[in-house]
């Protein structure tokens, strides 16, 4: 049996801030331009992919993040175990998206690193490091944009009042992780 | 630094993205047909103008959408975006 | 024993707050509230340095960032030192400590004073006169000319501070919180904009607020008192922030600005630790209000730079704000009724004033009336001719001017003093507007440049837009905001303002003197010491453009950007040279307004988070196992692992043996992965790649060559037919962002027709690569559910498949020439599949190698590495990898420029295999490669790219290029080092297992 | 005959109050026609009209200038002093050029200092270290006097470099070349002007060229805001604008015009005493003989003429300076500005013809242009006076973007110079 490893091990609390990675959260990417493609990951989620820029829908189980006009990063609204990594959602669009060549599925479960963010002092720790506008994006749930934080790409969704999803990539994921906790203990 | 309109997410700033150049330089569909001088006229000639250009930026740490925009160079103010494929807006 | 000229209480001061600091090693003392230079004028000091060509001793000139002169050392010797710093801007604090600059031994008694007297043999532009014999010299001279110049002293420890960001977004942005500012914001704010206010003073209200006249009221109360009110409500306003001691240092185009917020250097050093100490602001503004105020005119005369001469607003504000009196024998010089104002305030306070010098005829506003019903002497149309007094100043010399102002007549008279103010009337502000692309025009009735066309949705508002005088603010300023902020009405209409000062002013740059001009210094630049004659001396000598006569002279190239003297070196370049003011132009001011601190511009990018630092799955593993690492990229990668104090080269030769007599293990995780699917792929490959890939089986793997559309090698790396419409494509280390925003952008505008999308997964998988002799022994027995004979899994070829319950990609690649696996398994379950690797591993020796020993291990094979073996002028063909180029694609990316005719000569430079004459002798990388090495000039054919010592073939083995090598196989070559020449011999790059026998041992 | 600068000639004006000085040069209106024009009054223009007039006795001659004389990119740059180029074509053209430099102060009567402080290329990762080192085996073939230091001697050299193993890129080595160094900007093109005023050529500045009369495929003159021009030889030297003189005379040139960037700190009192460059990690620094550091950034990515660059660009380059230099810390930056440099696929200059005859051009030097102004001054001279180019520039024609025989100095231009 494999072992699974954390990227990020500890969870970090500030006044106003609270940070930790999320594990294992599916995540695949899928692409499309037909719109048969749409209604039919419609059909098989019951979920709309939300067709406006910058902007998210959600399921029961699953949540649909905006990331270009043909592009939606899904991933699933709770951890899911770590001792097996084959997921229902992605075998299901495999069969009716790809096998009927509608588009692209894509997963990216572990190429990016979900970092949830609660508290007031979220968009403050972001403000020290994304040249990316807030003021109107932390007054409205469900935004999402992909920016970038102390240089380095991110996808944030802001999916309740003083929560937000942070998605890096993997690789990139403890060095911000480390700069987020460095700027957020001046905070 | 410039705020760019891209077509798909809206007005962000210039570190979100990478410019590309000239743009409307088609690649030719049969190279091998070019001589040499026709090849070296769409790789490397340029028209670097000074005054309105019409040029190609991508939304690298956005979207990862190609697009047109019209700047004027001499100044920088842009004057429009356009999606690829899209004709270009006249000279206003 | 100094002085005190503190006079009765400011309460700006807290008296009851008194600090210690030391001036140059003497300890004084000042109050809360204080500026250094407050400080030092209550200690009755005026010397604080020297002038940067002279050396000449130079005093406080102003109350403000544009102090040419008072700038000195702060805690020299120590970790928080800083050069330039000016007592204008600096707060006081408890164990500050302050020295003199470019003085030596003592600002008292420089050295560097003799630079005075040589002074008429150095004239502007004298260093390009001379200085060139003998030629051979010049560093000497050199070497002399820099040790006297550069002012204070760079820091030479690493800096103990925080610096950090923070972007702001606003809906509008107020610079300056004067009584315009507090106007703008006031208004602004309550009619929804969101606001942002700074203030580069650590107190609101700017000159007004210490306005305490009878002279100046709004709605019959005293203008101060007026405004305290106003500054009251502001601060209850919530879509309002207001930031003090925060100067914005650059106005750049599309309304982004830069500012600089000071949070601690005002503090005791003790209370700084662990505290942001700068932050810089990135603003974002819709909309910009610039009210950046005025700044006061100097006067130029014969000697107008001795400590002791300041401006009157500096006076004024000394005085007012911070009840210190400059001097107890004052006496005043003004083309101008603002001196009036300052003299009344000084006349309330009890402070002596001498006499005022006032060069103009009929004057009789309301405020000279009162002066003189205070029967203090004015001297009308007069002008200082000259001064004296070598540390502090102590006399003037004043005569009579005439009508046209152009000379003086009648006789000298000498008036004693210790402190002189001089007022040239008001230059507005507009560095910012300038900066940010705008156009000025120039007002003659008073000869000042104001804001004319503006290059984005921004104003400017008060003195910096022309309007001087408070009935004009409050006239002006109101309705222009309503334009501007399209908005009804504001609080300030009608109101009943009551404002004495008259407009009248007799503006004459360089006055006149009773001597010939050569014998003057009359100053226009004083930290750079240019003075008048300079500036007609270059003009003499056909330096006609303003840029070219500031270049020659130094003019307003000092620490304070020419804020005082521009003006005048203007005026007097246009007088002299007969053109109109307008029509000259002004300088270009360049943004910072006032120096930023590196620091502050860099913020927290420094030390750890200088650059990001890219980490594979496995990478704890391999610190736990003391691996060397080496950067790649952003990436790090094991270089190296040395076992019990190996060196490099022992650990590499180690590592290579074992990997081919046994087995190696490498983290491959770092090479890039691109996700390619739709019903195009194919398609789209066979564009990308210079060879075929529409017949490639589903299961099959392939290596591809990308070119540039310029036919250059570009990236390189194996891709896997993962099914019809399903390809996994492995790029370099380097290259993968780079490629896949190059395939991405032939997507999108080349061919938008293709159904292909792809997606970056690099980071999603781990790659542990397992190569040598017992590798299949080893990957067998990890996944033993799965068939590793030759027959259903050869080499080229890969398996999905599943360890435990966990899913994995198999691909059975090869880049040592081994038969070897790369196992693919989602990252977060890499690290337990490398352990598991060398706990199974154990028994075959599994050894863990790093880029080092990978490098070896292919260029064994002649494997190439793009961008060690190859750079931007290597073709396929060069590197004779003609069979991957096909010949029966009609196109591909860089095709039709491999047939262009240079590209196709057949002496271009081709990649060869190298063989030195002595096995021993490893060759050096970079070194070149002649044929004859007598031949002048020499010719050299090539160099050498990757070079090692092959433990498996005991001699030493090199790859180069040379000029065509193609066609010199067995051919002798020589490599000339410095200390030798080495013999090689032209081989065939592939040096080991030609027949591929190994891939399936 | 001007008067001759000296120590001597300083002294004696000090009497008069140095009311006597001539004028550096003239500032005539323009004839109705000259032998040859050059376009661009910057160094390189400058030094092209001297050598035609010095050396080719071509008397009758004009350098046009729409602005001011230096105004561009030779007074813009941060005067870096090199050769010790890769490829041999590089290493000759730009050591012609410093061995010119080496007696030009006498030469023009004019102190340029040039400041032989020696000039250090830093390697961060394994693959500069190859490249270094190729570049000064190819150099010492070349006779160029460039050597590869250790880190130690590279601390030993300039020992305010961080050189910890602990820093995110530690220097791994470098390159040391004595002979290179800095001058002093301003001063080459104001003595190249004075030294080609004195040999009869006209500066016009404040003339504008707006357009270039043709006469089939070759050249009648050239109209400006002063008016038509007759001539048969013009050459352009126009930097950053190469491209809008080109679109005048319907030629199209491989060149993209992008903004660079530098500052310069308040001055101090010396604190280094050499000229230190980075490739990898994008820094390169000097101190002016005034005290200031002198700090260039890179290029942005896009097309500009408005002569101002990024910030990103700017902090970037703080970035390197704070990571190799953690002292400069505390520094402030006194002044930054911006130029426009015309920069080729190669990153190597063209001094060619052009497809119309008497049209020469003389662009494409990038970010690396004033090092070469003496040597370039001279080879474009020769090709204009004889209607081809000498040995040493033959190299860089405008041919070889057709044919491919490119001079691909990438390596040596990854950090703008």
């Amino acid at each position: 049996m494999l072992n699974y490893t954390n990227t990020i091990t500890e969870e970090k609390s500030y006044s106003g801030l609270q940070m930790k990675e999320m594990k294992p959260i599916m995540k695949l990417i899928i692409r499309g331009k037909k719109r048969e493609f749409l209604s039919s990951i419609g059909k098989s989620l019951n979920l709309l992919l939300p067709t406006e820029a910058n902007t998210s829908s959600r399921s029961e189980k699953l949540t649909a993040l905006w990331l270009s006009p043909d592009e939606w990063m899904i991933y699933s609204n709770e951890t899911l175990s770590s001792k097996n990594n084959d997921y229902e959602t992605e075998n299901l669009l495999n069969d009716n998206i790809s096998k009927k060549n509608l588009g692209a599925i894509t997963d990216v479960t572990d190429q990016f690193v979900l970092i949830n963010l609660k508290g007031d002092k979220i968009f403050d720790l972001f403000e020290t490091g994304s040249p990316f506008n807030f003021n109107d994006f932390k007054n409205k749930k469900g935004s999402v944009t992909q920016t970038i934080l102390a240089k380095i790409d991110v996808i944030i969704h802001n999916q309740n009042q003083n929560d937000a999803n942070l998605f890096v990539r993997r690789s990139f994921s403890q060095h911000l992780f480390s700069w987020m906790n460095d700027s957020a203990s001046r905070l | 630094m410039f705020i760019i309109n891209c077509p798909y997410c809206g007005e962000r700033e210039q570190s979100e993205f990478k410019a590309g150049g000239e743009a409307h330089i088609v690649r030719p569909k049969q190279p091998t047909e070019l001589s040499d001088d026709q090849w070296a006229e769409y790789l490397f000639m340029r028209k670097n103008i000074k005054g309105i250009q019409f040029e190609r930026w991508v939304h690298s740490h956005g979207c990862r959408k190609w697009f047109n925009v019209v700047r004027d160079t001499s100044n920088d103010v842009i004057k429009a975006v356009y999606k690829m494929g899209e004709k270009p807006p006249t000279k206003k | 024993m100094t002085k005190n000229l503190r006079i009765k209480t400011s309460k700006f001061i807290d008296e009851t707050y008194k600090i210690s600091f030391k001036f140059n090693g003497k300890t004084y003392f000042g109050y809360k509230g204080d500026t250094l230079a407050s400080a030092l004028l209550a200690n009755d000091i005026h010397l604080v340095g020297r002038s940067f060509k002279y050396h000449r001793p130079r005093g406080i000139m102003t109350a403000g960032s544009e102090e040419p002169n008072a700038i000195v050392q702060l805690h020299n010797n120590t970790s928080r030192t800083e050069p330039n710093v000016r007592v204008t801007e600096i707060e006081i604090y408890d164990g500050l400590e302050a020295s003199s600059q470019n003085c030596w031994p003592s600002v008292n008694f420089d050295m560097g004073g003799i630079n005075n007297f040589l002074s008429p043999v150095l004239p502007a532009g004298f260093y390009y006169k001379t200085f060139m014999w003998p030629a051979s010299f010049w560093e000497k001279y050199e070497y002399f000319i820099r040790k006297s110049a550069g002012l204070g002293k760079s820091p030479m420890e690493p800096d103990p501070d925080i610096y950090e960001h923070r972007y702001v977004h606003c809906d509008l942005l107020i610079i300056g919180a004067g009584i315009s500012g507090i106007i703008a914001a006031k208004t602004a704010a309550k009619n929804g904009y969101k606001t942002l206010l700074v203030e580069e003073k650590s107190y609101l209200g700017g000159s007004t607020i210490y306005q305490n006249s009878e002279h100046f009221k709004i709605n019959n109360q005293i203008s101060s008192s007026w405004l305290e009110k106003e500054i009251n409500e502001i601060k209850k306003i919530k879509n309002l922030e207001i930031k003090t001691r925060t100067s914005v240092a650059a106005f750049h185009g599309y309304n982004f600005l830069l500012a600089r917020e000071n949070l601690t250097d005002h503090l005791p050093l003790e209370q700084r630790n662990k505290k942001t100490r700068q932050r810089l602001l990135k603003i974002r503004a819709k909309k910009v209000i610039t009210a950046t105020g005025s700044l006061e005119r100097p006067l130029i005369f014969d000697n107008n730079d001795r400590p002791g001469i300041l401006l009157s607003s500096a006076i004024h504000k000394y005085a007012n704000l911070f009840g210190v009196a400059c001097g107890e024998k004052n006496i005043l010089f003004t083309n101008n009724d603002s001196a009036y104002e300052t003299a009344i305030s000084l006349y309330q306070k009890g402070i002596n004033i001498e006499a005022i010098i006032d060069n103009r005829e009929e004057i009789d506003s309301k405020l000279i009336k009162e002066i003189e019903k205070n029967n203090i002497k004015i001297f009308k149309g007069y002008t200082i001719v000259d001064t004296s007094g070598y540390k502090r100043i102590n006399k003037v010399s004043i005569m009579q001017l005439s009508k046209d102002g152009q000379k003086v007549v009648g006789s000298k008279t000498t008036l004693n003093c210790d402190c002189l103010g001089i007022s040239g009337g008001w230059t507005p502000a507009v560095h910012l507007f300038t900066q940010s692309g705008g156009k000025l025009k120039f007002r003659d009735e008073d000869q000042v440049f104001i804001p004319n066309i503006y290059p984005s949705d921004q104003i400017s508002i008060g003195s910096c837009n022309g309007e001087f005088t408070l009935d004009e603010i409050l006239s002006v300023v109101p309705t222009t905001l309503k334009k501007f902020l399209n908005i009804k009405e504001t609080d300030y209409e009608n109101l009943e303002v009551q404002s004495s000062f008259n407009k009248s002013k007799r503006n004459i740059w360089l006055l006149p003197s009773d001597k010939v001009i050569g014998k003057t210094k009359s100053f226009v630049d004083y930290q750079n010491d240019a003075t008048a004659k300079d500036i007609k001396l270059a003009l003499r000598e056909g330096f006609r453009s303003i840029e070219h006569v500031k270049r020659y002279t130094t003019t307003g190239m000092g620490t304070d950007q020419g804020k005082l003297g521009n003006m005048h070196a203007l005026g007097i370049i246009s007088e002299t040279a007969g053109s109109k003011m307008g029509e000259l132009g002004t300088t270009t001011f360049r943004p910072p307004y006032t120096p930023l601190t590196f620091g502050t511009i860099v913020g927290r990018n420094v030390g750890e988070y200088f650059d990001i630092f890219r980490k594979t799955p496995i990478h704890d593993w391999h610190v736990e196992n003391k691996a060397e690492f080496e950067n790649v990229g952003q990436w790090k990668r094991p270089w190296y692992y040395p076992q019990n104090g190996e060196n490099m080269h022992d650990a590499v030769q180690r590592e290579s043996k074992a990997a081919r007599d046994s087995a190696g293990i490498l983290d491959a995780s770092t090479l890039g992965k691109i996700d390619i699917q739709g019903t195009d792929a194919s398609e789209f490959l066979n564009r990308v790649y210079t060879n075929a890939w529409s017949k490639l089986a589903i299961g099959k793997c392939r290596y591809g060559l990308m070119l540039n559309e310029d036919g250059m090698v570009y990236d390189d790396g194996v891709t896997t037919r993962l099914g019809e419409n399903h390809y996994i494509m492995t790029t370099t280390t380097g290259g993968a962002a780079t490629v896949l925003g190059k395939l991405e952008d032939y997507l999108q505008t080349e061919w938008p027709e293709l159904d292909v999308y792809l997606t970056s997964v690099t980071d999603h998988y781990a790659t542990v690569s397992i190569c040598g002799p017992n590798s299949k022994k080893i990957v067998s027995q990890i996944i033993p559910d799965l068939d590793f004979s030759d027959e259903s899994f050869p080499h080229m070829s890969f398996k999905n498949s599943k360890i435990g319950k966990i899913k994995c990609r198999v691909m059975r690649i090869s880049f040592t020439g081994e038969h070897s696996y790369e196992i693919n398994v989602q990252a977060n379950y890499g690290k337990s599949v490398w352990e598991r690797c060398m706990e199974i591993g154990k028994e075959f020796n599994i050894t863990p190698y790093g880029t080092e020993t990978m490098h070896l291990l292919r260029a064994e094979k002649g494997f190439i590495i793009v961008g060690q073996d190859t750079d931007a002028t290597m073709t396929p063909i060069d590197l004779q990898m003609d069979w991957i180029v096909s010949k029966k694609k009609y196109d591909f990316i860089g095709k039709r420029s491999l047939y262009r005719s240079d590209t196709i000569r057949e002496d271009r430079k081709q990649l060869v295999g190298l063989i030195t004459e002595n096995p021993n002798e490893v060759l050096e990388e970079g070194a070149q490669i002649v044929a004859d090495i007598n031949k002048s000039p020499i010719e050299m054919l090539g160099h050498v790219t990757s070079s090692y010592y092959s433990p498996n073939l005991k001699k030493s083995i090199a790859l180069g290029v040379v000029r065509g090598g193609k066609n010199m196989m067995g051919q002798k070559l020589i490599i000339p080092m410095k200390d030798k020449q080495i013999n090689v011999t032209v081989a065939d790059p592939v040096f080991l297992d030609k027949e591929n026998k190994r891939l399936n041992a | 005959m001007k008067n001759k600068y000296s120590i001597f000639s300083l002294v004696k004006n000090a009497f008069s109050y140095h009311e006597n000085w001539e004028k550096a040069w003239k500032d005539p209106e323009p004839k109705k026609e000259y032998d040859a024009i050059i376009v661009g009054g910057g160094g390189h223009g400058l030094a092209t009209a001297y050598y035609l007039a010095k050396k080719h006795k071509m008397k009758n001659i004009a350098v046009v200038e729409k602005g001011w004389i230096g105004g561009g990119n030779t007074g813009r740059n941060t005067t870096i002093i090199r050769s010790n180029y890769l490829w041999d074509a590089s290493a000759g053209l730009y050591d012609h050029a410093l061995k010119i430099w080496e007696g030009l102060s006498q030469e023009l009567n004019y102190n340029v200092m040039f400041s032989q402080r020696g000039v250090i290329n830093l390697a961060h990762n394994l693959q500069d270290i190859r490249d270094l080192k190729r570049r000064t085996h190819a150099n010492r073939l070349n006779g160029i006097d460039a050597v590869y230091l250790n880190t130690e001697e590279v601390k030993k050299f300039c020992p305010i470099i961080n050189t910890s193993p602990e820093i995110r890129y530690p220097v791994l080595g470098g390159t040391l070349q004595k002979r290179a160094g800095t001058a002093r900007h301003d001063a080459v093109a104001w003595g190249y002007a004075r030294g080609a005023d004195e040999m009869g050529v006209d500066i016009i500045q404040n003339c504008e060229v707006k357009g270039i009369k043709r006469n089939g495929d070759s050249v009648e003159g050239i109209e400006t805001t002063k008016g038509f021009i007759k001539t048969n030889k013009i050459g352009v030297v126009a930097a950053g604008h190469s491209s809008v003189i080109a679109n005048m005379a319907g030629l199209r040139l491989p060149l993209e015009s992008k903004p660079l960037q530098a500052l310069v700190s308040e001055p101090v009192k010396p604190v280094i005493d050499t000229v230190v460059m980075s490739n990898a990690v994008h820094a390169y620094v000097s101190q002016s003989d005034k005290g200031e550091l002198v700090i260039g950034a890179g290029t942005d990515d896009y097309v500009s003429y408005s002569q101002k660059g990024s910030h990103d660009i700017v902090e970037g380059t703080l970035n390197a300076i704070l990571e190799l230099y953690p002292i400069f810390s505390r520094m402030r930056m006194l002044r930054q500005w911006g130029g426009i440099v015309d920069i080729c696929p190669d990153a190597s200059p063209i001094i060619s013809k052009t497809s119309i005859k008497g049209l020469y051009f003389n662009c494409g030097w990038g970010t690396g242009g004033f090092k070469a102004t003496p040597g370039s001054g001279d080879l474009f001279a020769h090709t204009i006076a004889n209607d081809e180019p000498h040995k040493l520039n033959a190299a860089f024609n405008l041919n070889r973007f057709v044919s491919g025989d490119l001079v691909d100095e990438h390596g040596a231009a990854a950090v703008a110079h």
